[in-house]
């Protein structure tokens, strides 16, 4: 039975408008989350996918602006809202974000306790003793002990604030929460332990994740479904089974890319890896925008569009190679 | 066995931390104990690797091969000599057998600087070549080997105007501008793009093979480690705790500590959802300043009994085909996982319960 | 390496030609430079330069009058300067030789000017006669009079040396009661000679324009004897394009002469202070450990220092030239960008191509001189540009308390004087705008280049 | 933490006094030894004139010899018969307590010769002027320097931003001068000068007075002062805009206002109160001859009579005690960052 869906994106682009010219960062990216799900987003630097995140909340960094699609949070799309509407009924109340570097993320002059008792205040009327019970509750949920409430964020370690945030970021409980990169700048065994701690609150409380990460082995740790960016386009979006299953992903670039990722446990004699670099989004390539550095490119990849088209049930590619015409 | 070209004694590095004027009345010193007695030795033509979480001294200990800093203690030895404490002249020639390779390929390049000024400069460091024409041969030559061709192309470019593999690519083509015997690359493809992170790494590898290069690989990263080294030391705290032949130490580790690193990553595989569960370690690294006695990893370490900490530290021990490991118990933790594996009773299991 | 410095100076131009302002700053920078370049040209006094305090040069010039400009913007234009040369000059040779000639002026302005003087040198004995026909027929004879032997100067100004000839002569057009009660030596002289003669004419006297006739009888006794000048000054009321000071010197030549000093100044400060400042503070960020805090003590010591105070008693006290006074303000300039430059050297330390250098065996001056300072290059220029108006304005402010270079001009100095001789409280405007106005201009100038640089380099502050 | 801290800033400073102290002994030792002769001369001088009344037929050798031991006495007593190293130590010692000698020709309101006196009357005006100054130099900076960070680009920020480099290199004193012809003169609207009427006027009159002759003064420089620290303000504000944690704070739905307000103030307020405060106290210290234009008693105009009278012990002791108040100024801006930036209260700085 298929779930219900909390999140809608239809058509979402998202330009910068800079001096050198407009930056296509997110060109009419569609997809949508289910409740409880984990979405993992992939991509390599520059492909669009800190900026989706942003997007989500409606918060463009200038100069970006987001010039056309929907983003429906329930049936109710946000793009439309007023900005102390989004302020009131989408941000934290039902999308959270947990940014990348969230070492930076803490306001370094505020106490932890009145960080969180500021987000608490702006979107929930509670007694002072409620409000303290509550972070407190939500500090211990992700490890942490009452102390650090009275503490300022230079006094914490990378891993210790990466925790606070994310306990910032769930306390109010929301439906969906962005996890951009949660987890680069931290050792391997932080990394395991945040990762970890996502999951069991993924099973307890039950919120949905949008996971952003350069990282395909994390995404097949963490996601339920994955989502591969090129470009500011989506390549290929399928479940875990279906790109990191035995018969592998379907397109060239996702194949390239896992092919490029080192196991630990395997002995490889060679590595996979794409020649060239990622396009420049101020005059992205025409037809297909990997197709100057496909390896099994057709004729047509190079000047026809390629639609993003469903080959199996939840997977989707955009390759002319998998489209059987 | 070839000889070895660069062996390590006990080589310690601590860095005086900046005292109060009432400690210095009070005559304390503390120290960062970044590196605390590290002994290992590279063959010719080896890839040797370094691996550890941030603040393992890994870094550090590049730089003291580098001769980067001073080394406190210990001894240092390259082609047999020692190079510990050497000075001057000694020096300079020392930087023309030992090169580095840095993480971050955008710093590594002084951006007012063109390819060609980056090449020419460790050329008119050490005066070496006739005259401007024989230099500019060499560069081009080198140019090639690194595959940043054609030379004419990239010559009067600046950094700026390269990507971050193409980068790399002129970093790793500087080292070689003066015949080194030793690159000391210190996570050379962190950050680049997964994309041209494994053509870096083929470079490097073939180069080696056709130049005969011996590098000193250091990374956080084990999966890399895995695939570019041939021998791999495992540092915690300053420290070597285990060391062996990359694929063995990986699957067959014996140091609780690697053990944990191992069950930290992440690996692309479906249908191992939730397989780093138990990260079998506790706690966070303590400061460096602060390095706990007996063995230094016991307030982390699952297995830790009072002999671990009353104790003296336990040294690298070898336990055969040149596998070295740190830890008085790692015989009885091998035991008890393998009764984990086999009755089904894993700690992962243990701590979701 | 030449032609991409060339490269790298003309992307820098490219992207500071997009900053207006900066362009502006530009533009007039090069106006200051023309107008120093063609000093000479623009000076409408030659020696202004090193006659500026000798009162015998400025003789010829009114004092406090305004700017010509001013007519533009009144009825009643007041006269203009002029220097009337001698007309219809007849020799005669039979007998005792004799010089006689004409000096027309044509006065057609609203006011009358604030002095008539006639200025001649001559050698020998010598008669002189000297009288003015007015347009309305009235004669005033200014003076018969003999001079002796040797070579002499002679200046006979109306308003000093005529008020009672200049009375007689009108005085009968004035109701007899009215003149009898005036005294004779305070009248205007001046507004009386180009009155009309009537009723009033001693206390509001109506211009009478027309032709206004000097002649000049002159007698010369024996072989030797000469005229070597013969001229008849107006000193106007208005004079110049700036008008004159309380010692009758043309503030425009003034304003002129003291451009270059300001930029001297200026320049020549902020190159030698922010050169030291950069250097120091590389030195001191890259060395780190007892170097750094050892250059971070003595930094500290002279940034504790107000700058002013020091600098003013440091002038009262050893009475500098200007070229000393450049030197004492470097002494506590350099501290400017030491703090700056001290940071970025610290965060380019990092850099792992410093690293780098070091590992390939580069020596300390290598690094500092060929990967630091350069990159500190635009930053230095943009706190050169931004250190000029300070300097300036310190000369200026230290010159106001009379403590100047007294062989210069600058406008300071003009300033100081205007202060001093009440120019405020008289409300002499022309005195005290100008030379404030150009402090203030050459100040936004350098400003404007400066926070151009600044905007460019840091694209953070940018805004697209 | 934060006291331990205080204490050591405070400390340095003083220490900081001594050394700027004994460096201007020994750069004005030559001049301040001159003075301090001529002055011990005259003393004799008058001395032995009134001896010269009491005892009348003395022996003029004998009148001699006593004069010759006053002197000598008096050199003593002032260290100057001591070599040059120990004259300046002394001089160092004397200027750090406080004892900056006789004047030679100004005198204080009440009459009296000691440049201390005739200094310290003079400092609470100085304040008065410049603290009023500064006090709205930072808050109408501050106000602005927001407005012009969150409409950065705008048209508004650009023209103020040209505003600051207009005024940039324009004299204080120049500009009092043109509005005291213009206010004083053209349109009498305010007094030309001074610190009050004379006769002050008594009670609330008298500070009515002092805050009518105020207005011109004040008004010129903060007319000056403020678009700076707007300029700084609007860089800081603008850095701060583009940190994290204000997108975090965003996205947590904090109210624009509390961003703002809150968070980017706040977290802008230390360097932005340490550039402000620094750019005054420099400003500050050049306009002070500013108030030679205005006729204020302070400080300023101290310099100036000082200069024209050549009155060097009163010249001295006022760059003394104007170079203190400085270092008292750079040691507060200090402590205030302290207590402004968790950082440091807590971490300890250097």
């Amino acid at each position: 039975m298929e779930k219900e869906r909390v999140l809608e994106v239809q058509d979402l682009e998202l330009h910068y408008f800079t001096r050198k010219g407009v930056v296509r960062a997110v060109d009419k990216l569609s997809f949508f989350l289910r409740k409880g799900e984990t979405l993992g987003v992939v991509g390599e630097s520059g492909c669009g996918k800190t900026t989706m995140g942003t997007a989500l909340l409606n918060m463009p960094t200038p100069p970006g602006r987001i010039i056309g699609g929907k983003i429906l949070l329930e049936g109710q799309d946000i793009l439309m809202l007023s900005e102390s509407e989004l302020r009131r009924r989408v941000r934290w109340e039902s999308i959270a974000m947990v940014f990348q570097g969230a070492m930076n993320c803490l306001t370094p002059v505020y106490t932890i306790e009145k960080q969180m008792r500021e987000t608490l205040q702006q979107h929930r009327q509670m007694e002072k003793k409620d409000a303290t019970d509550r972070m407190k509750n939500y500090l211990n949920l992700v490890g942490l002990s009452d102390d650090v409430l009275r503490r300022y964020p230079h006094e914490l370690s990378g891993g210790m604030k990466q925790r606070v945030v994310i306990a910032t970021a769930l306390f109010l409980e929301p439906k969906v929460i962005i996890c951009d990169e949660p987890t680069t700048a931290l050792d391997v065994v932080v990394q395991a332990q945040i990762i970890n701690l996502l999951k069991d609150l993924k099973e307890q409380v039950g919120v949905s994740f949008i996971f952003i990460t350069h990282d395909l082995s994390i995404e097949a740790e963490v996601s339920d479904r994955i989502l591969v960016m090129y470009a500011g386009r989506i390549a290929e979006l399928g479940t875990n089974a279906q790109i990191y299953g035995p018969q592998g992903p379907a397109h060239p670039y996702t194949q390239r890319l896992l092919g490029a990722t080192p196991r630990l446990h395997e002995e490889v004699e060679e590595l996979a890896f794409i020649p060239g670099t990622p396009p420049d989004l101020v005059a992205p390539p025409e037809g297909c925008r990997f197709h100057p550095r496909c390896p099994v490119l057709l004729e047509r990849c190079a000047h026809d569009d390629v639609p993003l088209r469903e080959i199996e049930p939840d997977h989707m590619v955009a390759c002319w190679r998998c489209f059987d015409e | 066995m070839s000889e070895p070209i660069l062996v390590a004694e006990n080589l310690t590095k601590w860095f005086p931390v900046k005292r109060s004027v009432t400690q210095v009345m009070r005559r304390e010193r503390t120290w960062v104990r970044a590196v605390d007695g590290v002994s290992f030795s590279v063959e010719k033509g080896e890839i040797f690797g370094l691996v550890g979480e941030s603040g393992c001294g890994k870094t550090t200990t590049g730089k003291l091969i580098m001769k980067l800093l001073d080394i406190t203690d210990g001894r240092l030895m390259l082609q047999g000599e020692d190079v510990t404490h050497i000075t001057g002249a000694a020096l300079a020639q020392h930087r023309r057998h030992v090169q580095m390779i840095f993480q971050d390929p955008y710093a590594s390049m002084n951006p007012r600087f063109t390819v060609e000024d980056v090449l020419m400069e460790p050329l008119e460091i050490h005066n070496v070549g006739k005259d401007r024409a024989e230099r500019d041969v060499w560069v081009r030559e080198i140019l090639d080997e690194v595959k940043l061709s054609p030379p004419e192309e990239f010559l009067a470019r600046h950094p700026h105007m390269l990507s971050g593999g193409q980068r790399q690519r002129a970093a790793t083509a500087r080292t070689l501008m003066l015949n080194p015997s030793v690159i000391v690359a210190d996570e050379p493809v962190s950050m680049i793009d997964l994309s041209t992170r494994a053509e870096i790494l083929a470079m490097m590898k073939q180069l080696q093979r056709e130049m005969g290069l011996t590098y000193i690989y250091i990374t956080h990263d084990l999966s890399t480690a895995r695939y570019f080294t041939d021998r791999l030391a495992v540092m915690y705290l300053g420290k070597i705790i285990e060391m062996g032949k990359a694929g063995t130490l990986i699957d067959m580790a014996l140091h609780p500590y690697t053990k944990a690193l191992i069950g930290a990553v992440c690996e692309p595989v479906s249908g191992r959802v939730n397989r780093i569960k138990d990260v079998p370690i506790k706690g966070e690294i303590p400061a460096a300043t602060n390095i706990p006695a007996g063995c230094r990893f016991h307030p982390r370490c699952l297995y830790s009994v009072p002999e671990c900490w009353e104790e003296e530290e336990p040294t690298l021990a070898d336990v055969g085909d040149g596998h070295m490991v740190a830890c008085r118990r790692y015989r009885e933790i091998q035991a008890l996982g393998d009764a984990a594996r086999t009755s089904d009773a894993s700690l992962g299991l243990r701590r979701t319960a | 390496m030449k032609r991409d410095r060339m490269a790298q100076l003309r992307s820098f131009w490219k992207e500071f030609r997009q900053v207006r302002f900066g362009v502006v700053g530009l533009v007039l920078f090069v106006v200051f430079l023309i107008g120093v370049v063609f000093e000479g040209p623009l000076l409408t006094y030659r020696d202004t330069n090193t006659r500026w305090r000798d009162m015998l040069y400025w003789t010829n010039s009114p004092r406090y009058a305004m700017p010509v400009w001013v007519n533009w913007f009144t009825s009643k234009d007041y006269a203009k300067s002029a220097v009337i040369e001698p007309h219809n000059v007849v020799e005669q040779t039979d007998g005792l030789r004799s010089v006689t000639m004409d000096f027309p002026y044509e006065y057609q302005a609203g006011r009358p000017p604030s002095d008539v003087l006639v200025d001649l040198a001559i050698t020998g004995q010598v008669a002189l006669s000297i009288t003015v026909e007015r347009p309305d027929g009235r004669t005033l004879t200014y003076t018969k009079q003999t001079s002796s032997s040797g070579s002499q100067q002679l200046r006979i100004s109306v308003d000093q040396n005529l008020r009672e000839r200049v009375y007689q002569m009108v005085a009968s057009a004035e109701d007899p009661a009215i003149a009898s009660a005036r005294n004779p030596k305070q009248i205007n002289a001046v507004g009386a000679l180009f009155g009309k003669a009537q009723h009033g004419i001693f206390s509001e006297p109506e211009v009478l324009n027309g032709t206004y006739k000097t002649t000049l009888q002159v007698t010369l006794v024996g072989a030797t004897a000469k005229l070597d000048r013969a001229q008849v000054v107006i000193a106007g009321g208005v004079s110049g394009i700036l008008g004159t000071d309380g010692n009758k010197r043309d503030l425009w030549s003034g304003l002129v002469a003291g451009t270059k000093w300001a930029l001297i100044i200026g320049l020549l400060t902020s190159l030698i202070s922010v050169a030291v400042g950069v250097v120091y503070g590389v030195t001191s960020g890259y060395f780190g450990g007892w170097v750094d805090s050892l250059m971070n003590r003595i930094y500290e010591i002279f940034v504790s220092i107000p700058l002013l105070p020091i600098l003013i008693v440091l002038s009262a006290v050893f009475k500098p030239s200007i070229w000393i006074m450049i030197i004492m303000m470097c002494v506590f300039f350099w501290v400017g960008p030491v703090k700056t430059v001290r940071s970025i050297a610290l965060q380019l330390k990092e850099n792992a191509y410093i690293e780098a250098a070091h590992g390939l065996g580069a020596t300390h001056r290598r690094i500092l001189f060929k990967h630091m300072i350069p990159q500190l290059v635009p930053y230095a220029f943009a706190s050169m540009a931004l250190a000029v108006p300070g300097a300036i304005t310190y000369e200026a402010s230290i010159s106001l308390i009379g403590l100047g270079d007294a062989t210069v001009v600058t406008w300071g100095q003009i300033l100081f004087d205007a202060f001093s001789s009440g120019a405020v409280l008289q409300g002499i405007w022309w005195w005290i705008v100008p030379p404030g106005l150009a402090i203030a201009l050459m100040g936004m100038t350098f400003a404007f280049i400066g926070f151009a640089m600044d905007t460019i380099l840091n694209p953070k502050l940018r805004t697209r | 933490m934060y006291w331990k801290y205080a204490v050591r800033r405070v400390f340095y400073a003083f220490l900081m006094f001594a050394v700027i102290v004994f460096i201007f002994s020994a750069l004005f030792n030559s001049v301040a030894d001159r003075v301090l002769r001529s002055q011990i001369q005259e003393t004799v001088n008058g001395e032995s004139r009134a001896r010269a009344r009491v005892m009348q037929n003395r022996d003029p050798n004998e009148f001699l010899v006593w004069k010759e031991q006053r002197k000598a006495e008096l050199y003593r007593l002032y260290h100057l018969d001591e070599p040059l190293m120990s004259r300046i130590f002394w001089r160092t010692i004397d200027t750090v307590t406080f004892r900056l000698g006789q004047s030679t020709i100004i005198r204080s309101s009440a009459g009296s010769q000691s440049v201390m006196t005739i200094v310290t009357e003079r400092i609470p005006r100085t304040l008065l002027l410049f603290g009023t100054v500064s006090l709205i130099d930072l808050i109408l900076g501050i106000i602005l320097g927001m407005r012009k960070a969150r409409k950065a680009g705008g048209l508004m920020d650009k023209a103020t931003s040209v505003g600051t480099m207009v005024v940039y290199g324009m004299p204080a004193w120049w500009l009092g001068m043109l509005l005291i012809m213009f206010f004083a003169f053209t349109i009498p609207l305010f007094p030309s000068g001074a610190m009050h009427s004379t006769p002050p006027p008594e009670g609330i009159g008298y500070t009515l007075d002092l805050m009518y002759h105020m207005i011109l003064p004040v008004m010129t420089l903060v007319v000056l002062g403020f678009w700076g620290i707007a300029y700084i303000a609007r860089n800081i504000v603008l850095g701060t805009l583009q940190e994290d944690f204000i997108m975090s704070a965003r996205a947590r739905g904090i109210s624009e206002r509390r961003v703002l307000f809150g968070h980017t103030l706040r977290a802008a307020a230390p360097p932005i109160v340490t550039m402000a405060v620094l750019g005054l106290l420099g400003s500050l210290f050049g306009a002070i001859i500013y108030e030679g234009i205005f006729s204020w008693p302070g400080m300023g105009s101290l310099y100036w009579q000082s200069v024209q009278q050549n009155d060097i012990p009163v010249l001295m002791g006022n760059l003394s005690m104007t170079t203190g108040i400085y270092i008292a100024g750079l040691a507060f801006l200090d402590l205030i960052y302290g207590f402004l930036d968790p950082r440091v209260k807590v971490g300890g700085k250097a």
